[in-house]
């Protein structure tokens, strides 16, 4: 019995698409929450009626080391949902610059962890003092909120209130009015970064 | 519209299915299954027991399924190498369960956070002696929940273990679905006399504690269930019964895709995971005046012969491509028969196909047999 | 209720019989004991299922009119685990091999007895692995001979009750094919026990073990149980002797009948917490 | 083939032998307290000689093979030898 | 001359080929191997030892093998299903060790002591992810010797676990044999030096205790033997590498009978106990005018593609009788790709074929086909 | 030998350095201890061999300049008793996790103590499977909470002591990463002693059990094993005590240290009666 | 790399043999020394410089129901080990008639414990006190050796001295004299039946 | 990339740090006696004052990725700060 290939097939939404479809890579260690913020930037774009597909590649290897979550985002449906060539990228440590930060699509954009200018002298991107502002936010744990906050206030690659909905929903109520603000700080992080597309 | 996780729709769909009992094991990619059903069974008055193994998982789903319950449990790779001898008792004994098994690289430990598909040819052939089996597979998170109902069904209507095989991509991959409303096979308990045999052709699954004192072996046996002489004979006659009803149904059970086939010069055949790239590969390929097309399976097993050969009667050749070093593409061969080439395309490594890595893979295919539109460069 | 005086043939599934053990074997006897412990219990045999490994004793539950299932080698606990949770009210009875419980199945014996499940274990010890011809078994004493230690076996052996009592088994006994009174006494205590129970008793075969260590015929066999054994004063805990000592007086009885919670319930105080009240039972 | 069962019985109790079932083990003949059980030719069990018999069951709870039943009925017809 | 049993031959042969450690757990039809090994081990210095299970004896004797001993252990159907997920372990670690499978009928526990093939299609892909093994199989009770020496050689030189494939028949059988003086592949200690690769191309197997701190992981791993970044990459190197040796070195390792083959219309395809039918068969054949011949293959996998082409190149038609219901017969047919029809013969209920049986399945095979010489009546 | 005052880092494999495991983890800890006891007793690192199974645990062979092996999970006792067997001369050590030797592994291990074969166990109990992300052990305490059991645990916990001397092993301790004097000490009591030696060690698992229990941080999780933990009185016998007194007081120290006869010994003596002088060894 | 079929080829013997290839069938039940009887068979053919199969169908199941070993002797290499209509057959319990006993090519033999003819009246064949001969002899268990006697004694399959040698070799010394004893009394037995061939 | 080993002496004792293992779990600190060690802004281990080290190797001891080692060393030269 022949099938239909998917059950869904959302409203084109009314996110500003750079491309279509757009691929972002968030990278970095373990415990830097970035399986979480992919997840919640899928959201975001679904909620904004597009097709998403987010993945990962941890290890327990990777505790440690490099791990990454991609996200797809389309007005079309998604096929192949791995991402070769990124038009985004999100990096929070140097092992995770060196193994997954370096490759963008022409007019992309690498946003990093300041430090990483520390230990990758000729390390190339945007920095931004992510983990610095979650520290003096008072929670290091933020870091990815604020991250993905620049991420979006900068490309504008889902809409801010979806995103906004998104960190609501999938943050417990006890840390959701400190990330509120860490998003919020994100966003403008995010919008002063010299927009040279 | 739900951002799901493919174990995430996984555990849904077995809740949606009906099913009230969860053994398992803790392993990756397959554990977010068993965690989900950790806080699900206990919600809807089903039984989650996390056992000391996986040979105990699978011992534990299939005394469940005796018990009445509609029993699952997932796994990957070496679990599941470990379940293959209570896999044989289940195809023996005709008790429905559904094991699910997400595939990382193998052998052994292996790569286990990266996707495979090295269990093709285990899920048929693994356990000990002949015996049928359903295999489903999937390469969308939508499709992991209506496969694993499927699978449900499946099992519940040829009363055998049903394997649901996923990939470590698929399992950890989230997207916004929203679910089909899949129909149910309930199970329902028939009403039996004293004639009533267990294992008669056809028979209903009769749980225990139905005042039918059913007697369950994994030793030959005839329709009453017990092992008497010529058992060989009875046993025969059971395994070539199932593969009967199953070769008989086989349009009913074979799920799949096509894509572009009518004219398609050169078929790719594949199944989960990689039809991804191989859908996005067949628009490339077309773009580039090379006619392709894509017949993409979801069951693989039993295997669906009549529908690979409906579907490339016309082709002039078939690419396979397997997150391995070729598995699937030997039936896929031989029923075939030399009627076109059947090639194989093969990794291990742990990597996906890119879309671009089939187109290329195809045009040389079709340029090595000089098939029509591919500019010969 | 031990006395003789019942007429047991209604719980046997009549097709079955003779069974398939060879003359003299205790597991018959045995296989008696569980039919006297069920008719005094007086059970309703369409909620009592016996779930069996492979072996000889694996068969056992081939000769009861009941719902029975008999699995694969070693891995009854983990299929009567599975059908217990679903099915609370069917009585399980276990019946092993001492191969089937404490050689490939040692891992399912003492993780059932962790959960403390209510399922009751009978393990058929002859010391020897019966069906496939004598071969030593872990319960095969320092010395004896099998077909795989030919010369005298080399390896301590396991103690049932030790071993069941470390994993957390509430209600323990050991008895003897020998013991015609107490073994069935005892089955049913852990039949009628509300946790795991385990139940081992000494059974001769004659065919392997007893030809292997000349140990005679059946009838001598018996005997042999009796002298090795002892019985624990007035059913007390496990007694302070060393290994080397049990030899030639391995203490019988029942070593241990304690309360603690059940595992299934336990599980269904889960499911009251978790809103789920549809129980499956 | 299957040999009926004997009934032998004593006031209220009855002695019921399935010889069928005998494999000729032995188990019951070297305890039966009054020794009247044996083997015959085909090695089945053969009780010599019902009127030394106890009634005190010990046939049964020896034998690994179901063969002997006692049991107390109700009605105490005294019958000597088989009654099938 | 001795009468001699198949289980006892392989016994013999074993310790004939070096083997000094055995590690097993009772099961029919194999039983006799081990209880032979625990009397022959301490005679010669050995190492007998009778493990809890069967995870446990393959465990047990890949351990061993690290520490320097030519190891075997043996089982059949239920324990060689246990041990797959260890078997992955030795492919991947690239550890020289013999497994025997006696085969008997299945699935689950089955028809314990009567013969069948059930697991041909098992002993190649019974263990999760890629891989490549050796399995060989016998008909005799001088084969199963042979073939059991072999077994410890290709083990030695490839560094990789041999199968052997026996079945409940040959393994109880007796016959009068004069052995064959099989040469033995002893082990060389190489000289290695601080660069020394354990995992290398080729790289000779170096036990525990040599000085060298090797690394032994199922993880996917580099040629040092750890479990670095890119290890998809070295994985796929090492496991195609294996592939790429076998496929080398093909003739070599590739045994087999043949018989009558040169004008052969109709070719039996067979291994294992079957072939004995076989042989009587084509003579019966031969009787009746139906140009018949035999190609039986002792070596099953890697599969022998180029030899079954070879030998069935001038074929009207290739009959392959197993004792199963059609799984050698696949691989084969997909070699053969339609040039000529591959009939399977099927049986699963713990009979051997009869000569008769296959002369008539031959016959009607041929007489569908038109092939000369069978009175069409 | 336990003081500072010695670099380890000749035993250590530079090349796989810093180790895979997360911050503050307790099995860094353990093989500290593990590789201060081989120091302490000066052994040569050719004739030692580290057998793993998988886990986060089953990762330190990797750490150690010596013959290593990282076999499959639960299975690394009988890979290292054919090793052992064949090769009496190495030194084995055996670092489980607790999921590994007492889930899937608990049959092998019963096994190795029964055989008393000389090969050392060392358990690292973190009370969660840990490589998993979580998930409950049957080492984890009564409801406590993992991945599996998010309401907390129902199945009471496994005592590796208990469950090793009732199979017999030969030398039974259990200690603490908070304890860096005795956990080497200990360690290298059970490398030296002539038989199975099983030493737990409670491991700090801050990532998962830390995380889902809310015990803080790894400095804390010292202090909580610190606190749950009481020292036997000069190296006794086991306790008198019941499960659930345990609680908040598990027994640390030495449980058993005795002689008996040893496997591969038994093995060689076997040889030498059926006079297979050639040794393997 | 092609192997030659067998390694063996024992020059033709001395026996007489009534068909080439000879197709024996011992049957009864479990102890009651089948297998051994027909290893012995074999081991005796092979002194006389036959090619022989010996092999065996038993089950647990057969402990007590029927089981068979099957010898096949022949001057030349024998393909198909097993027996499908066998030339002689010898049988000792009522379910070994019943299973295996009934069926012999039309100018071969069967040979039957006495008591069978109690328990299946119209039992077909020669019946023989094998048994009884046993019980008279002081041990049970020389039934098979009388019976195998017997066999040769009637038939010839095999040379009485090569019998002979087989017995020495297999029996363990303390029960050798008597099982010569019993072989002795066999051949007799078996001389004394009616040769209708 | 890999950092040197720092060395540190104090009479005939020297500690050790191999910062690049260090993963700033706070072990060694919370437990150094003399409150002398914290964490960078790479969360990798500093010693903020030798001097105030008593070089009594708890942080070796606690430290679960063998960062510290302190041993007796044959020359008691007496060198404050890194070596290599
Ligand atoms: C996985 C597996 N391994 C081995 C066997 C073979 N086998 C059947 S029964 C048995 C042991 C029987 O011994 P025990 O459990 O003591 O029972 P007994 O026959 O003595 O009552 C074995 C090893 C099997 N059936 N399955
Ligand atoms: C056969 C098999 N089942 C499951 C797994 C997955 N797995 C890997 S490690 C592990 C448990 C880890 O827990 P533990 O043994 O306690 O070690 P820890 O990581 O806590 O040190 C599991 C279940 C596996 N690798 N193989
Ligand atoms: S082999 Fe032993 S255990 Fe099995 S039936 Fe016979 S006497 Fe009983
Ligand atoms: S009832 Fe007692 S006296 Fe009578 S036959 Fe039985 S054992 Fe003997
Ligand atoms: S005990 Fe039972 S089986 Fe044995 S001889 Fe007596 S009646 Fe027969
Ligand atoms: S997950 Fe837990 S056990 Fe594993 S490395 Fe991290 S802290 Fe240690
Ligand atoms: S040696 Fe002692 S004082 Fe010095 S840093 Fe380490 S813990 Fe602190
Ligand atoms: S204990 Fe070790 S790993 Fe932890 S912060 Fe201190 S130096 Fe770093
Ligand atoms: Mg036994
Ligand atoms: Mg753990």
């Amino acid at each position: 019995m022949s099938t239909s290939t998917t059950g869904s097939s959302p409203a084109l939404g009314v996110a500003r698409v750079l491309h279509d479809p757009l691929r972002v890579r968030l990278s970095g260690r373990g415990g830097q929450g970035i399986i979480l913020a992919g997840t919640m930037l899928a959201e975001a774009a679904m909620e904004d009626g597009l097709y998403v597909v987010q993945t990962q590649t941890y290890g327990p290897e990777a505790r440690l080391g490099a791990s990454k979550s991609e996200v797809v985002i389309s007005s079309r449906e998604i096929a192949f949902p791995e991402v070769s060539v990124p038009d985004l990228v999100l990096c929070f440590s140097r092992d995770a610059y060196l193994k997954y930060g370096k490759q963008v699509t022409p007019d992309g954009f690498i946003l990093l962890e300041e430090t990483i200018r520390q230990e990758v002298p000729d390390a190339r991107g945007h920095f931004l003092p992510f983990r610095r502002t979650a520290r003096e936010l008072g929670n290091d744990l933020s870091l990815n909120v604020i991250a993905l906050g620049a991420l979006v206030g900068l490309t504008q690659a889902v809409t801010r209130d979806s995103l906004r909905k998104a960190l609501k929903a999938r943050m417990k109520p006890e840390f959701l009015e400190l990330n509120e603000r860490a998003l919020e700080i994100g966003f403008e992080l995010g919008g002063a970064v010299p927009q040279n597309v | 519209m739900r951002l799901v996780q493919g174990n995430e729709a996984v555990a849904l769909a077995a809740v949606h299915a009906g099913c009230n009992f969860y053994s398992g094991y803790p392993i990756t990619p397959a554990t977010e299954i068993m965690e989900m059903m950790a806080r699900q069974m206990p919600k809807t008055g089903g039984v989650f027991i996390q056992m000391e193994d996986e040979i105990g998982s699978i011992a534990a789903a299939i005394g469940a399924a005796w018990g009445g319950a509609k029993a699952m449990t997932a796994t990957s790779g070496p679990g599941f190498s470990l379940m293959q001898e209570n896999l044989g008792y289940a195809c023996m004994t005709q008790t429905p369960v559904v094991v699910v098994d997400s595939q990382r690289g193998g052998p052994s430990t292996g790569l286990p956070t990266l996707p495979a598909q090295g269990e093709v040819m285990q899920a048929r052939y693994g356990t000990h002696g002949d015996h049928e089996v359903i295999v489903l597979t999937a390469s969308s998170v939508v499709e992991a929940y209506r496969m694993t109902v499927e699978a449900f069904n499946l099992s519940e209507r040829y009363r055998l273990p049903v394997i649901l095989l996923l990939d470590a991509v698929l399992s950890h991959m989230r997207e916004n679905v929203e679910f089909p409303d899949v129909p149910v096979r309930e199970r329902v308990m028939p009403t039996i006399d004293e004639n009533f045999l267990p294992f008669g052709p056809d028979a209903p699954f009769v749980p225990f504690g139905s005042g039918h004192h059913t007697v369950v072996t994994g030793m030959s046996h005839d329709e009453t269930g017990l092992p008497k002489a010529l058992a060989g004979q009875a046993v025969q006659r059971i395994l070539r019964g199932v593969q009967d009803r199953l070769a008989h149904d086989a349009r009913e059970i074979t799920f799949y895709h096509e894509m572009e086939l009518a004219d398609a010069d050169i078929v790719l055949l594949t199944y989960g995971i990689t039809a991804r790239a191989a859908r996005e590969a067949v628009g490339l390929l077309r773009a580039d005046g090379v006619k392709a097309g894509l017949l993409d399976l979801q069951t693989l097993w039993p295997f669906p012969e009549w529908l690979i050969l409906e579907k490339t009667q016309a082709a002039k050749a078939v690419l396979v491509p397997e997150l391995n070093l070729g598995q699937y593409v030997i039936p896929v061969r031989a029923a075939i028969a030399g009627r076109c080439p059947v090639e194989s395309l093969g990794r291990c490594d742990g990597e996906l196909f890119t879309p671009e890595a089939m187109v290329e893979a195809a045009k040389a295919l079709a340029h090595s047999l000089e098939i029509g539109g591919v500019a010969h460069d | 209720m031990t006395k003789p005086g019942i007429d047991l043939t209604p719980l046997l599934r009549q097709e079955m019989m003779p069974t398939v053990w060879c003359p003299g074997c205790g597991h018959g006897i045995i296989a008696r004991g569980i039919a006297t412990a069920l008719m005094s219990l007086g059970l309703d045999m369409d909620q009592v299922a016996f779930v069996g490994g492979i072996g000889c004793s694996g068969r056992a539950p081939f000769y009861f009119d009941a719902n029975s299932m008999h699995t694969t080698h070693g891995r009854a606990l983990a299929f009567a685990t599975g059908l217990k949770m679903v099915n609370p009210k069917l009585t399980v009875i276990v019946p092993m091999g001492d191969g089937d419980s404490m050689a490939i199945g040692g891992n399912h014996l003492i993780h059932a007895a962790r959960r403390n499940i209510d399922i009751t274990a009978v393990v058929f010890n002859n010391s020897i692995y019966g069906m496939t011809g004598g071969q030593g078994a872990p319960t095969s004493p320092l010395d004896s001979r099998s077909t795989t230690s030919p010369m005298g076996s080399i390896e301590p052996a396991f103690d049932t009750v030790e071993l069941a009592l470390a994993a957390g088994a509430t209600y323990v006994a050991r008895t003897t094919t020998f013991d015609f009174q107490e073994m069935p006494q005892l089955i049913a205590g852990a039949i009628r026990h509300h946790g795991f129970s385990v139940v081992e008793v000494l059974s001769q075969c004659p065919t392997y073990y007893g030809r292997l260590n000349k140990l005679g015929e059946a009838p001598d066999m018996l005997l042999y149980e009796r002298d090795r054994t002892k019985l624990l004063e007035a059913f007390g805990p496990p007694p302070e002797i060393t290994r080397e000592e049990m030899v030639g007086q391995l203490p019988i009885g029942l070593f241990r009948d304690e309360e603690r919670p059940e595992y299934v319930d336990q599980y269904h105080g889960l499911i009251a917490r978790a809103g789920g009240g549809k129980s499956a039972s | 083939m299957k040999e009926p069962t004997l009934h032998f019985q004593q006031g209220d109790r009855q002695l019921s032998v399935q010889r069928d079932w005998c494999k000729g083990c032995n188990l019951c003949v070297e305890n039966c307290p009054s020794h009247i059980l044996s083997l015959d030719d085909g090695e089945r069990i053969v009780v010599e000689d019902i009127s030394r018999c106890i009634f005190c069951g010990i046939c049964a709870v020896r034998c690994p093979d179901f063969v002997f039943t006692l049991e107390r009925i109700a009605s105490p017809a005294l019958t000597m030898g088989g009654t099938a």
